[in-house]
C-alpha cells in the first residue's frame, strides 16, 4: 500500500502511538473563536495524547529545538492545530525526523476547516479528528449504511456452515450460498471421522439445522455466484439460483413424487454407487429438507412441458412447480467467506490402479457412502453383484445389500498425491481416512483380511498417532511402498507390489481395492478466483495472503478464506479455520458499526444538534 | 531594433499610448513585453525569435492588458493580418491602437532550440510570405531583410495527406485528434477566437461534449477550424499553445488554402477587404452541390 | 534502506516478467510524432523504453487522473434510473524510469485526493502501481525541483530508485512494495556501486540547485498575507489563459464533473481534467464571476501551489519540474516569478494587507 | 444505439440519413415527392428549417455524431432564395465544411447538398434516393469512434 | 463505489413557489439509507440530473423531519433547467450531505433572528424548522423575509403558517414597487425593515442569507445594532463540481466553501479576501 494518510495511521496505532498536540500561536494570536486553555484540558484527555503545548511559531521554525522536545516527550507523532497548520509541517515533520520517528506522522488539524466562527465545538471536533486519525466527522456521516454488516459465504461444507453460524449468533446477516441441493459437504457423507470415530452425522446435522433454522442466515442452494464487484464493505454480488422447482414452503419431504417419477439416475451425492429420481433429496437429513427436480432427467423439462409431469400430479401439497425459473439474485454484503472445498482426484487418471475397469477398484468417496448407514447397503461393505437392468435389460455391476462379501480388502494410500504426475502435494487426510476405512472393514467384517499400502503414515495431528496404533492392533496389514498395479485374472483381483520394509514384490489377490484419492479444488475454483479477483497458488488452491500469519485472508481486503478449498485439511482443522475466518469478518462488521456510533456520538456531544428526533 | 526603441519611447513620453506591447528578452528566449513606461523602452527587441502574435493581447478578451490603456504593438506582416481581422471584425477600433511594424525576413520554428534560420530551422508559416512588409501600420521599421528560406515541411505534410486513402487520413487524424484533452489552451492563445461564448462552451444544447472523446474531439476541432475559416492568419499559436502538440497548423494552412482556392482570399491585412465567409459572389463554385 | 545492483540485461529480464504476467509496465518512450521527445507511454517490451533520454514532455498524472475517465453510467428505465459504478481497483501497473518529480507530485496530490473523502478511483489506482523512478541526469534550465524541496535524486514518492552506475543500476530499495517488486531480481550491490551511485546523486543536485534558491519556509506565508498585493494585477499580462501550464503540470488535479448522453436514455458521468486559468472555471450560473480576470486566476494558481495547499497539507503543489515554463505560450517562466516574489517577500517581510 | 447497428448484421441495417432542408423551397419539393407518390427510400428523416442558410454545420457533425449514417444539405437554387442571399452565403460555408471533411477523414459521399425547388418533386427523389444507395454502399457510419469509450 | 456515487431519490412532491423557483421533495430509493440518512441545518448536497449533470443546492428541509430531503433552486442554467422538466415519481441523484452547518447547539437558549432575501430563504428554512420544531429550547423567534415582488415570494404557505403562529415575529417585505394592492406586509428593502423590526441584539443570533447584495448593506445594520460578526451567520455559494475539496473551484483564497463552509460568520466573511 502506498503511504496514504489511512495506511500510515493504521500503522502508527499498532505500536502504542504517543501523540503530541500543538496549539499553535501565529504571530502571538490564538484563532479566534478558539480558546486554547479549554482546548488544550479537552484534548489531554482525548486517546494517545501525552503532552498539549501550545507554542508560538513561525514560518522558518528550528527543526533541531522542535526534534529535543518530541525526543524528551517520546513522541511518535504529532498534530499541529492552527488556522492554517500546514505552513508549519515541513518544520515538525523534520523535527520528528531528527527524533527518530516518522515525519509522515504530522497531523493537522485546520480550524479554518469546516468553518472557525463555530467555536469551540467545532475547534474540538476538527482536533479529535485530527487526533484519532480520521475524517471529519461529516465525511463519515454517511458511512454506517456504506459498509455492510451481512457475509456472503460461498460453499456449505462443514467450513461454510460454521463461518455462516459463528457469525449469525452474533446477529449479523449471512448469505450462505450452495452449488448442490444441501449444505454439508463432503462430511455429510461420511459415516464416521477419524479419529474419535465419532458419528459425523451426528455432529454435522446439528450444525446444518441450525442454519436451516437461524433467521439471519438466508441458504442459497442450488445456486452458484456470478458476479461479485465492489470492495470491503460494499461489494455487490450476483447469485444465479437454480429453480429447484419444488416450493420449499410446502414441501414435507414426503417423497410421493419421486415414487412416481419414472426417471431414475445415479446420486450424485452416493458418488454415484445408487441412484436416485428426476426429482429427488440428495439425502434424507439433507438441508433444507426438499426434494428438487433435476431437469437435466426431468422428462417434463426435457421435452418442454408435454410429457410426464407425474410428480405435479401426485404432490398432494401442490408443491411442485415444473415450470418453475431460474433467477438472478442480487445483494450487497461487506464480507465475503470463501469454502468451497475440494473434488476427489478423479481416479481414472491414475490408469495403472484400474479404477472404472474393475468393478470392485472404489474411490474413497464410494466407500464412504457404501459404509454409510443411509448408503444403498444400509452399511453394508459388500462387492458389487451383477444384475439386470430392467430397463434398459442390460447387465450391471450394482451394490445390493444382499451382495457377497469381500474376504480381502486392500487400501492403496496416496492416489495422486505426493506424484508429480498427478499432484506433488501431500492430501494430508488420506492416512487417516484410509485407517479409518481399515477400521470400518474390520469391525464390520471381522473375518476379512486388510492391507494398508502406504508410503509413509501421516498421523501428524492430536490423537492420529494413538489412531494409528490402535487401527494396527486391530490386525490390519500395513504393507510400506508403492503400489505398481491392480490386476484381473480368473476374476480375482490381485494386487502387485513392493514391500519396501522387507524389500520383496509381493503380489496378493484381494475382492476390493479401495483408492485414497487426493483432494484437489472443487471444480470451478478457477473461475471463481477469476469472479473475486483474488489468486490461487500453483496447485490450484486459493492463496493465502500469508502462510503463516495471514492465513485465513487472501489479497483482497474483506475476502478470507476457509476450509480445504485454501489447502488440503482436516475437519477439526477445517471448523478452526472457518470460525476464524468469520472472526475477521465480523472484526471489520464490529469495527465499521462502533467507528459510525463513535462518529455518531462525537457529533452529538460536540456539534449539539439532535442527531434525529 | 534601435528605430523600433526611439519610437517606443517617444509613443510613451508623448502619452499617445501608455503601454507597447513588444518583445524583451527573457529568461528563456524572447517573450511579450508590456513597457509602460519610455525608460524601459530599451528592453524592446525584435529578430527571428520573436515567433508570438502579439496581436493576441488586443483581443479584447485579454481585458487586463485593456486596463493598461492605449497600446502600440509591434507586429509582424503575418500578425498585422490578425489586426486588420479584427478591425474587420469590429473587434478593436483602429484608432486605438498604434502599429509598429516590422519589415520581417522570417522567423525561427522552434527558437528555444535553433538561433539560425534555415530551410529546417525557419518557421512553416514563413513559406511563400508576401506580407514580410505590412501596408497596415502606424511606423514602418527596420530594414527588409532578405526572404527567408523556404520549409516546405508543411506543404508536404499536407500533400501527402491528400494523398492518402480517405480511411488512411481518417485514421491518421484520430490518432491525432484522440490525444487532445479538451484544454482549449489552442482556443485561448488564438488572436483571432473572440467570441464572448465559445460554441463548445454552449450547454443548452450541448453542441460539444466537453469530454476529451474521441467523438467530441473531432467535433470541436471540425468547429474550431471551421469557425476561422478566412479568419484564421496561420500564426500557428493554436499549436504552440497546444500541450498535447496537436498538429493544428495543417489544419490552419489546409482551410486557409482552401478559402483561397474557392474565394480567392488571402488572410490580409487590408481591413476594408471584408471577410470571405460573410460575403459571397454569385458564381461561387459549387461544384459539390447537386 | 537496502541497496541491489541490477544489470541492464536484469532489467530488461524483471520488464519481460512483469509484461508476461499481464502487468502493464509505463516508461518514457520517444514520442510518435517526434522522436526527440519522451512520452509516458505503455511499453510492449523493453527495448522500447527510452530511459534518462530527455524530459518527458507531459507528467504521470495522467495514468492516475485521465483526462476523461467515467465516474458512472446511468440508464433510463421505465421503473427509474439504474446506475453501473465503475470499478475502482486498477490493474496492477509498473512506472519505470520515471523522473523525480513526477513521482514525487503524486505522493503530493494524494493529500487532496484523501481529504476527508477518499477518492477511490485515484487511490486504487495508485495501490496498483509500483514506481520505480530513475536518477534524473536530464534537468534542464526550467527545473527547479531542489527550490521546492524535492531534488533530481529524490526518494519521495517512488518505491524504487534506479541510478545508472556501471553496466546497469543501483537499485534504492525504498518501500516494502518496492522490495517485493525486485524479489528475485538483481544482485548484491558492491560498495563501489553505492559509491558511486551516492555521488551522482550528491552531482545531480548540484545541476539543479543554481536554477532557484530554495524557496524560504516563510514564503508561503507572506503569499498568503499578500493576497490583495497590487502586484497580481501586472504579474500575468502575457498569460493567454490557456491552461496548458495546468494540462502539463504533474500537480494540477482539477476537474469538472459533466454528464454526456450517449442515447436517448443512457449517458455516462465523467470526469475532466479542469483549469483555473479559464475563465468558466468559477463562472457562476448568475454570470457573476469571482475570478473575472487573468491577473485573478493566475493569482490563483501561484496561491494554490504555494500558499493554499502548503496551508492545509503542508506541501507545495509544485514539484519544481518546469513544464508549466515549457508550455507556456506566452512565455510566463514559473522560476523567474517564484524568484522576483521571493525576492518582494524578503523586501517586505512585514505583513502588507490585513 | 449505434454501435448495434456497427456490430450488427450488415443485412438487417438499413441506413439513417438526416435532411435539413429548407421550408420555401426543398421542403415543398419534397412535399410534392410525397403527393405525387413518387417511390422513394424511407430512410430520410427530414428536419424543417427556414432557410439552408439556418444549417450550421454544426447540426451535420452532430447527425454524425448521434449516428446519422448520411446527412442531406438542401434548399432553394441560388438566385430563389425566400431571403434574397440565404443560399449564398450556405454555399461559402458547406464549401470549407466539404472541403474539411474531406481533409479529416469524413467521406463526402455522406453528405448531400443539393439544390431542390418546390416544383422539383423527382429531383428529390433522386436526392433520396441516390443518397440512399451511396450510404447503403459505405456501410453504416464508422464516424462514431466510440462514444464513452476509453481513450 | 466511488465517492461520486449518487444516491438515487424519488420526486413525491413539487411545489411551484415562483415563476421560475421550485422546491421538490425526495425520498431515498433505498428505504434502508433513508433511515440511517443524517444531516444538520445548513449542510448541502449535489442533486443530479442524469444525463445533465450535477448542481448544489443546500437541503432545505430540517434535520428534524425524516424520510425526506427538500431542494429550492431556481432554474438558472443545465441542470436546474432540467430539474425543472421532472415530474413526480422521477429519479434525479444524490450526494451528501456535505460542508459545515449551523450552529444549531450554541443557539440554544437565545433569540434568534432570521433574515432572508428571495430563494436566500431556503437554507434559512431548513434552521428555521430546525428551531420550531425544538421551539422550547429557543427564546424570541423572529423571521425577516424580502423578496423584490410579491411574485417573488418563496414558500407562501409556509410563511402564512408562520405568520398565525404566536410564537413567532414575523416581518414580510417587498421592495417598493413590488408590492400589490392586496399586500399587507412591509414595502421596504430588507435593511430598512431589520433596521425597524429587530430593537436589541442583546444575546441574539442572526442568520442571514440573500443576495450579496443584500448582505452587504445588512451586515452594517446589524452590526450597528450590537451584533457581534461572530453571531451573525450566512452561506456562501460558490461554483463547484465535488462539493468536497477536489475539484478546486470554490475556494476564496484558501478558504474553500464546500469544506470549510458553506455557513461562516461575518468575521470570517470579513477576514476573506475579496474575490467573491
Ligand atoms: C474420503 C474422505 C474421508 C475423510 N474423512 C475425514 C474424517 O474422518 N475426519 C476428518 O477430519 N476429515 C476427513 N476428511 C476431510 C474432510 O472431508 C474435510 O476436511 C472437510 O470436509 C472440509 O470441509 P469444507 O467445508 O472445507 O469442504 P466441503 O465439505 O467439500 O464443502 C464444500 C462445499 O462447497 C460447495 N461448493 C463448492 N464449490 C462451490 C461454488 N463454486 N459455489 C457454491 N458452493 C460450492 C460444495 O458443494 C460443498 O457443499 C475426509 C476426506 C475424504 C476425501
Ligand atoms: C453550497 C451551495 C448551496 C446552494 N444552494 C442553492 C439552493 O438551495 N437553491 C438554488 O437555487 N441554488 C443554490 N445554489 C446555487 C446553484 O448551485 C447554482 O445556481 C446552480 O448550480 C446553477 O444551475 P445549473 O447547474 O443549472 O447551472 P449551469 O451553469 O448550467 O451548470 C450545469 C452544468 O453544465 C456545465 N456547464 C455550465 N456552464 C458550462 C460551460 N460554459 N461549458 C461547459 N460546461 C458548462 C457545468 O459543468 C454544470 O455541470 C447553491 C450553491 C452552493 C455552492
Ligand atoms: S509569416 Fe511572414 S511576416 Fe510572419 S514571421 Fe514569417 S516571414 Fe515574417
Ligand atoms: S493559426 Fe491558430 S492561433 Fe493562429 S489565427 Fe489560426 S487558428 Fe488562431
Ligand atoms: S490545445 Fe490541443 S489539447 Fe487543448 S483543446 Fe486544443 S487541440 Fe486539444
Ligand atoms: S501561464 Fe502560460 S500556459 Fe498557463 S494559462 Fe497562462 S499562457 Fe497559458
Ligand atoms: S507548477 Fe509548473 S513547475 Fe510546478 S509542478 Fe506544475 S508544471 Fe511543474
Ligand atoms: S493551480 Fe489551478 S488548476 Fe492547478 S490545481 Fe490549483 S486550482 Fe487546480
Amino acid at each position: 500500500m502506498k503511504s496514504t494518510t489511512e495506511t500510515t495511521i493504521a500503522k502508527g496505532q499498532a505500536q502504542t502511538t504517543r501523540i503530541g498536540v500543538f496549539l499553535l500561536r501565529v504571530n502571538g494570536t490564538t484563532p479566534p473563536g478558539v480558546d486554547y486553555a479549554m482546548l488544550a484540558e479537552y484534548a489531554a484527555k482525548l486517546p494517545g495524547v501525552k503532552t498539549v503545548r501550545t507554542i508560538a511559531v513561525s514560518a522558518a521554525m528550528e527543526p533541531e529545538k522542535l526534534a529535543t522536545d518530541i525526543r524528551k516527550a517520546k513522541l511518535n507523532t504529532i498534530v499541529l492545530a492552527a488556522e492554517h497548520p500546514g505552513f508549519y509541517k515541513p518544520a515538525f515533520a523534520r523535527a520528528l525526523a531528527l527524533a527518530g520517528g516518522d515525519g509522515g506522522q504530522v497531523r493537522l488539524a485546520s480550524f479554518a476547516e469546516r468553518g472557525d466562527g463555530g467555536g469551540a465545538g467545532r475547534a474540538r471536533e476538527v482536533l479529535t479528528s485530527a487526533v484519532r486519525g480520521t475524517p471529519n466527522a461529516p465525511a463519515v456521516a454517511p458511512s454506517p449504511s456504506a459498509f455492510n454488516t451481512a457475509t456472503l459465504v460461498i460453499g456449505g461444507g462443514v467450513a461454510g456452515i460454521q463461518a455462516a453460524l459463528e457469525i449469525a449468533e452474533s446477529g449479523h446477516k449471512v448469505y450462505l450460498v450452495e452449488r448442490t441441493g444441501t449444505i454439508g459437504g463432503r462430511m455429510a457423507m461420511f459415516d464416521k471421522t477419524f479419529p474419535t470415530l465419532d458419528c459425523a452425522a451426528c455432529i454435522l446435522t446439528p450444525k446444518m439445522v441450525a442454519v436451516s433454522q437461524n433467521p439471519n442466515i438466508e441458504l442459497l442452494v442450488l445456486s452458484e455466484v456470478q458476479e461479485v464487484s465492489g470492495n470491503i464493505g460494499q461489494f455487490t454480488v450476483k447469485v444465479l439460483k437454480h429453480a429447484t422447482r419444488v416450493d420449499a414452503a410446502a414441501c414435507v419431504a414426503c417423497g410421493d413424487c419421486a415414487r412416481y417419477c419414472p426417471v431414475t439416475t445415479a446420486s450424485e451425492f452416493d458418488m454415484g454407487i445408487a441412484t436416485r429420481k428426476g426429482i429427488f433429496i440428495p439425502f434424507p437429513q439433507a438441508v433444507p429438507n426438499t426434494y428438487m427436480i433435476d431437469p437435466a432427467y426431468c422428462n417434463w423439462v426435457q421435452s418442454d412441458g408435454k410429457k410426464c409431469g407425474a410428480c405435479a400430479k401426485k404432490c398432494s401439497k401442490g408443491a411442485i412447480h415444473l415450470d418453475a425459473k431460474d433467477e438472478t439474485v442480487e445483494f450487497a454484503v461487506g464480507n465475503i467467506i470463501v469454502a468451497t472445498g475440494y473434488d476427489a482426484l478423479d481416479a481414472h487418471r491414475v490408469e495403472r490402479y484400474g479404477y472404472g475397469t474393475y468393478p470392485n477398484v472404489l474411490n474413497s468417496l464410494e466407500f464412504e457412502r457404501l459404509t454409510n448407514a443411509s448408503g444403498p447397503t444400509g452399511g453394508k461393505i459388500v462387492m458389487k453383484s451383477k444384475k439386470l437392468n430392467k430397463k434398459t435389460k442390460q447387465e450391471e455391476w450394482v451394490f445390493a445389500p444382499d451382495g457377497e462379501k469381500p474376504k480381502a480388502v486392500a487400501i492403496i494410500h496416496c492416489v495422486g498425491s505426493r506424484d508429480k504426475n498427478y499432484n506433488s502435494y501431500c492430501s494430508r487426510v488420506c492416512c487417516m481416512y484410509s485407517l479409518k476405512f481399515a477400521h470400518l472393514v474390520r469391525e464390520k467384517l471381522p473375518e476379512a483380511k486388510c492391507y494398508e499400502y502406504y508410503i509413509d503414515m501421516r498421523a501428524f495431528g492430536k490423537g492420529y498417532e494413538e489412531f494409528h496404533e490402535r487401527i494396527r492392533e486391530e490386525g490390519v496389514y500395513l504393507v510400506r511402498g508403492r503400489t505398481a498395479t491392480v490386476a484381473e485374472r480368473d476374476g480375482q483381483l490381485y494386487i502387485h507390489g513392493e514391500d519396501t520394509l522387507d524389500e520383496h514384490l509381493i503380489t496378493l489377490p484381494v475382492d476390493m481395492v479401495l483408492l485414497s484419492v487426493g483432494l484437489q479444488p472443487s471444480q470451478g475454483t478457477a473461475e471463481l478466483a477469476e469472479k473475486l479477483c483474488i489468486p490461487r497458488d500453483d496447485d490450484g488452491w486459493f492463496r493465502e495472503l500469508n502462510y503463516n500469519s495471514e492465513p485465513n485472508s487472501t489479497m483482497r481486503q474483506g475476502i478470507y478464506v476457509a476450509g480445504v478449498c485454501q489447502g488440503p485439511k482436516d475437519i477439526p482443522d477445517t471448523v478452526a479455520q472457518a470460525s476464524a475466518a468469520a472472526a475477521h469478518a465480523l472484526r471489520s462488521i464490529v469495527g465499521a458499526t462502533a467507528h459510525a456510533t463513535a462518529a455518531q456520538q462525537k457529533t452529538v456531544e460536540i456539534a449539539g444538534t439532535p442527531a434525529r428526533p | 531594433m534601435n528605430e523600433l526603441r526611439e519610437v517606443a519611447r517617444k509613443l510613451l513620453a508623448e502619452g499617445t499610448v501608455q503601454v507597447v506591447i513588444g518583445y524583451e528578452e527573457g529568461p528563456r528566449g524572447v517573450r511579450p513585453a508590456f513597457i509602460t513606461s519610455a525608460e524601459q523602452a530599451d528592453k524592446l527587441v525584435f529578430d527571428t525569435r520573436c515567433v508570438q502574435n502579439l496581436a493576441a493581447y488586443l483581443n479584447p478578451r485579454r481585458k487586463q492588458v485593456a486596463q493598461l490603456g492605449k497600446a502600440a504593438v509591434v507586429v509582424k506582416g503575418c500578425d498585422a493580418r490578425s489586426v486588420a481581422g479584427m478591425i474587420r471584425e469590429k473587434q478593436i477600433e483602429r484608432e486605438n491602437i498604434v502599429l509598429l511594424a516590422m519589415r520581417c525576413g522570417g522567423v525561427l520554428q522552434n527558437p528555444e532550440k535553433d538561433t539560425e534560420l534555415t530551410e529546417e530551422t525557419v518557421s512553416v508559416r514563413c513559406a511563400g510570405c508576401t506580407a514580410r512588409e505590412p501596408k497596415l501600420f502606424d511606423h514602418l521599421l527596420g530594414e527588409l531583410p532578405p526572404a527567408p528560406p523556404v520549409n516546405k515541411s508543411r506543404m508536404e505534410q499536407i500533400a501527402a495527406l491528400e494523398k492518402m486513402s480517405m480511411a488512411e487520413r481518417r485514421s491518421y487524424w484520430n490518432e491525432q485528434l484522440s490525444r487532445c484533452i479538451r484544454c482549449h489552451a489552442c482556443r485561448e492563445a488564438c488572436p483571432m477566437c473572440f467570441c464572448v461564448k465559445c460554441t463548445a462552451e454552449k450547454t443548452q444544447p450541448q453542441w460539444i461534449d466537453p469530454s476529451s472523446t474521441l467523438q467530441a474531439n473531432r467535433a470541436w476541432q471540425t468547429m474550431r477550424v471551421l469557425h476561422q475559416a478566412g479568419r484564421c492568419v496561420d500564426c500557428m499559436e493554436c499549436e504552440r499553445a497546444c500541450p498535447e502538440h496537436l498538429p493544428l497548423g495543417l489544419l490552419a494552412r489546409y482551410v486557409a488554402d482552401a478559402v483561397e482556392r474557392r474565394f480567392e482570399y488571402t488572410a490580409s491585412d487590408d481591413p476594408s477587404v471584408a471577410a470571405p465567409i460573410g460575403v459571397y459572389k454569385s458564381d461561387d463554385d459549387e461544384e459539390f452541390i447537386r | 534502506m537496502t541497496h541491489k545492483y541490477l544489470s541492464h540485461q536484469g532489467l530488461a529480464a524483471l520488464v519481460a516478467e512483469l509484461l508476461s504476467a499481464g502487468t502493464r509496465v509505463i516508461a518514457p518512450v520517444r514520442a510518435k510524432d517526434d522522436a526527440g521527445q519522451i512520452d509516458y507511454q505503455l511499453i510492449a517490451s523493453y527495448e522500447e523504453a527510452a530511459l534518462g533520454v530527455r524530459l518527458p514532455r507531459r507528467s504521470l498524472k495522467e495514468f492516475f487522473l485521465p483526462p476523461t475517465e467515467v465516474l458512472l453510467s446511468y440508464k433510463q428505465t421505465k421503473a427509474g434510473v439504474e446506475i453501473t459504478d465503475v470499478p475502482t481497483v486498477a490493474p496492477p501497473q509498473v512506472i519505470l524510469g520515471a523522473i523525480p518529480c513526477d513521482v514525487a507530485g503524486l505522493a503530493v496530490v494524494d493529500k487532496v485526493m484523501n481529504w476527508d473523502y477518499r477518492d477511490e478511483l485515484w487511490f486504487g489506482r495508485r495501490d496498483a502501481t509500483t514506481i520505480v523512478n530513475l536518477l534524473c541526469n536530464i534537468m534542464d534550465a526550467t527545473c527547479f525541483c531542489t527550490a521546492v524541496g524535492l531534488g533530481p535524486e529524490s526518494f519521495t514518492g517512488s518505491d524504487v530508485m534506479l541510478a545508472p552506475v556501471e553496466g546497469g543500476y543501483l537499485a534504492y530499495l525504498i518501500t516494502e512494495r518496492g522490495e517485493a517488486l525486485l524479489k528475485g531480481h538483481g544482485e548484491e550491490a558492491a560498495a563501489d556501486a553505492i559509491a558511486h551511485a551516492e555521488a551522482a546523486r550528491k552531482e545531480v543536485r548540484g545541476k539543479v540547485e543554481p536554477n532557484l534558491a530554495a524557496v524560504p519556509a516563510e514564503f508561503s506565508t507572506w503569499l498568503a498575507s499578500n493576497f490583495d498585493n497590487p502586484l497580481w494585477k501586472t504579474i500575468a499580462l502575457r498569460c493567454h489563459g490557456c491552461g496548458a501550464c495546468a494540462a502539463v503540470c504533474p500537480t494540477c488535479h482539477c476537474f469538472d464533473i459533466v454528464d454526456e448522453h450517449i442515447s436517448a436514455d443512457e449517458g455516462v458521468r465523467r470526469r475532466n481534467w479542469d483549469s483555473c486559468q479559464t475563465s468558466l472555471f468559477t463562472l457562476h450560473a448568475s454570470g457573476h464571476n469571482p475570478r473575472g480576470s487573468q491577473s485573478e486566476r493566475f493569482r490563483q494558481r501561484i496561491q494554490h501551489k504555494f500558499a493554499i495547499y502548503p496551508s492545509r497539507f503542508g506541501d507545495l503543489l509544485c514539484t519544481g519540474c518546469g513544464r508549466c515554463s515549457r508550455a507556456c505560450p506566452g512565455g510566463m517562466d514559473l522560476p523567474t516569478i517564484v524568484s522576483e516574489l521571493v525576492a518582494l517577500s524578503e523586501a517586505k517581510p512585514e505583513v502588507s494587507g490585513q | 444505439m449505434t454501435h448495434d447497428v456497427r456490430q450488427g448484421d450488415r443485412s438487417a441495417w438499413s441506413p439513417k440519413i438526416v435532411a435539413f432542408v429548407c421550408n420555401w423551397c426543398t421542403y415543398t419539393g419534397a412535399d410534392l415527392a410525397g403527393t405525387s407518390r413518387l417511390k422513394m427510400e424511407p430512410n430520410v428523416r427530414v428536419i424543417k428549417l427556414p432557410c439552408s442558410s439556418r444549417v450550421n454545420p454544426l447540426f451535420i457533425i452532430k447527425a454524425f455524431e448521434r449516428g446519422a449514417d448520411g446527412v442531406i444539405v438542401s434548399g432553394c437554387h441560388t438566385g430563389d432564395c425566400h431571403y434574397s442571399t440565404g443560399n449564398f452565403h450556405a454555399r461559402r460555408r458547406f464549401s470549407i465544411l466539404h472541403d474539411l471533411l474531406h481533409f479529416m477523414g469524413v467521406d463526402n459521399d455522406r453528405v448531400t447538398f443539393a439544390w431542390v425547388s418546390a416544383s422539383e418533386g423527382n429531383k428529390w427523389q433522386e436526392v433520396v434516393n441516390e443518397t440512399t444507395a451511396r450510404v447503403k454502399q459505405l456501410g453504416p457510419v464508422a464516424a462514431l469512434e466510440e462514444k464513452g469509450g476509453a481513450r | 463505489m466511488n465517492i461520486y456515487q449518487p444516491h438515487l431519490m424519488r420526486i413525491r412532491e413539487i411545489t411551484d413557489e415562483t415563476v421560475d423557483t421550485r422546491t421538490l421533495k425526495l425520498e431515498f430509493e433505498d428505504s434502508g439509507l433513508a433511515g440511517q440518512f443524517q444531516f444538520y441545518a445548513g449542510q448541502f448536497g449535489e442533486y443530479s440530473v442524469f444525463g445533465e449533470g450535477e448542481s448544489t443546492f443546500c437541503i432545505a428541509s430540517p434535520p428534524t423531519r425524516s424520510g425526506y430531503i427538500e431542494c429550492s433552486f431556481k432554474a438558472t442554467g443545465k441542470v436546474t433547467q432540467a430539474l425543472r422538466r421532472l415530474n413526480v415519481g422521477d429519479t434525479v441523484g444524490f450526494r451528501g450531505p456535505y460542508g459545515n452547518h449551523f450552529p444549531l447547539e450554541e443557539m440554544k437558549g437565545h433569540s434568534i433572528v432570521f433574515i432572508a432575501g428571495g430563494i436566500g430563504l431556503a437554507p434559512v428554512r431548513a434552521v428555521i424548522w430546525n428551531v420550531l420544531d425544538l421551539r422550547d429550547q429557543f427564546k424570541d423567534v423572529t423571521i425577516i423575509y424580502g423578496a423584490r415582488s410579491v411574485g417573488d415570494l418563496v414558500y407562501k404557505r409556509e410563511l402564512e403558517e408562520w405568520g398565525q403562529r404566536k410564537d413567532i415575529k414575523l416581518c414580510l417585505a417587498v421592495d417598493p414597487g413590488g408590492e400589490t394592492p392586496e399586500w399587507k406586509g412591509m414595502v421596504a428593502r430588507i435593511p430598512t425593515a431589520v433596521e425597524q423590526t429587530v430593537t436589541t441584539a442583546e444575546g441574539n443570533f442572526a442568520v442571514i442569507c440573500g443576495p450579496p447584495i443584500m448582505i452587504k448593506f445588512t451586515l452594517p445594520v446589524l452590526e450597528k445594532l450590537g451584533f457581534p460578526g461572530d453571531r451573525i451567520y450566512t452561506t456562501l455559494e460558490n461554483r463547484m463540481k465535488c462539493g468536497i475539496g477536489k475539484c478546486g473551484r470554490c475556494n476564496i483564497g484558501p478558504t474553500y466553501v464546500c469544506k470549510d463552509g458553506p455557513v461562516f460568520t461575518a468575521t470570517q466573511m470579513r477576514k476573506l479576501p475579496q474575490e467573491f
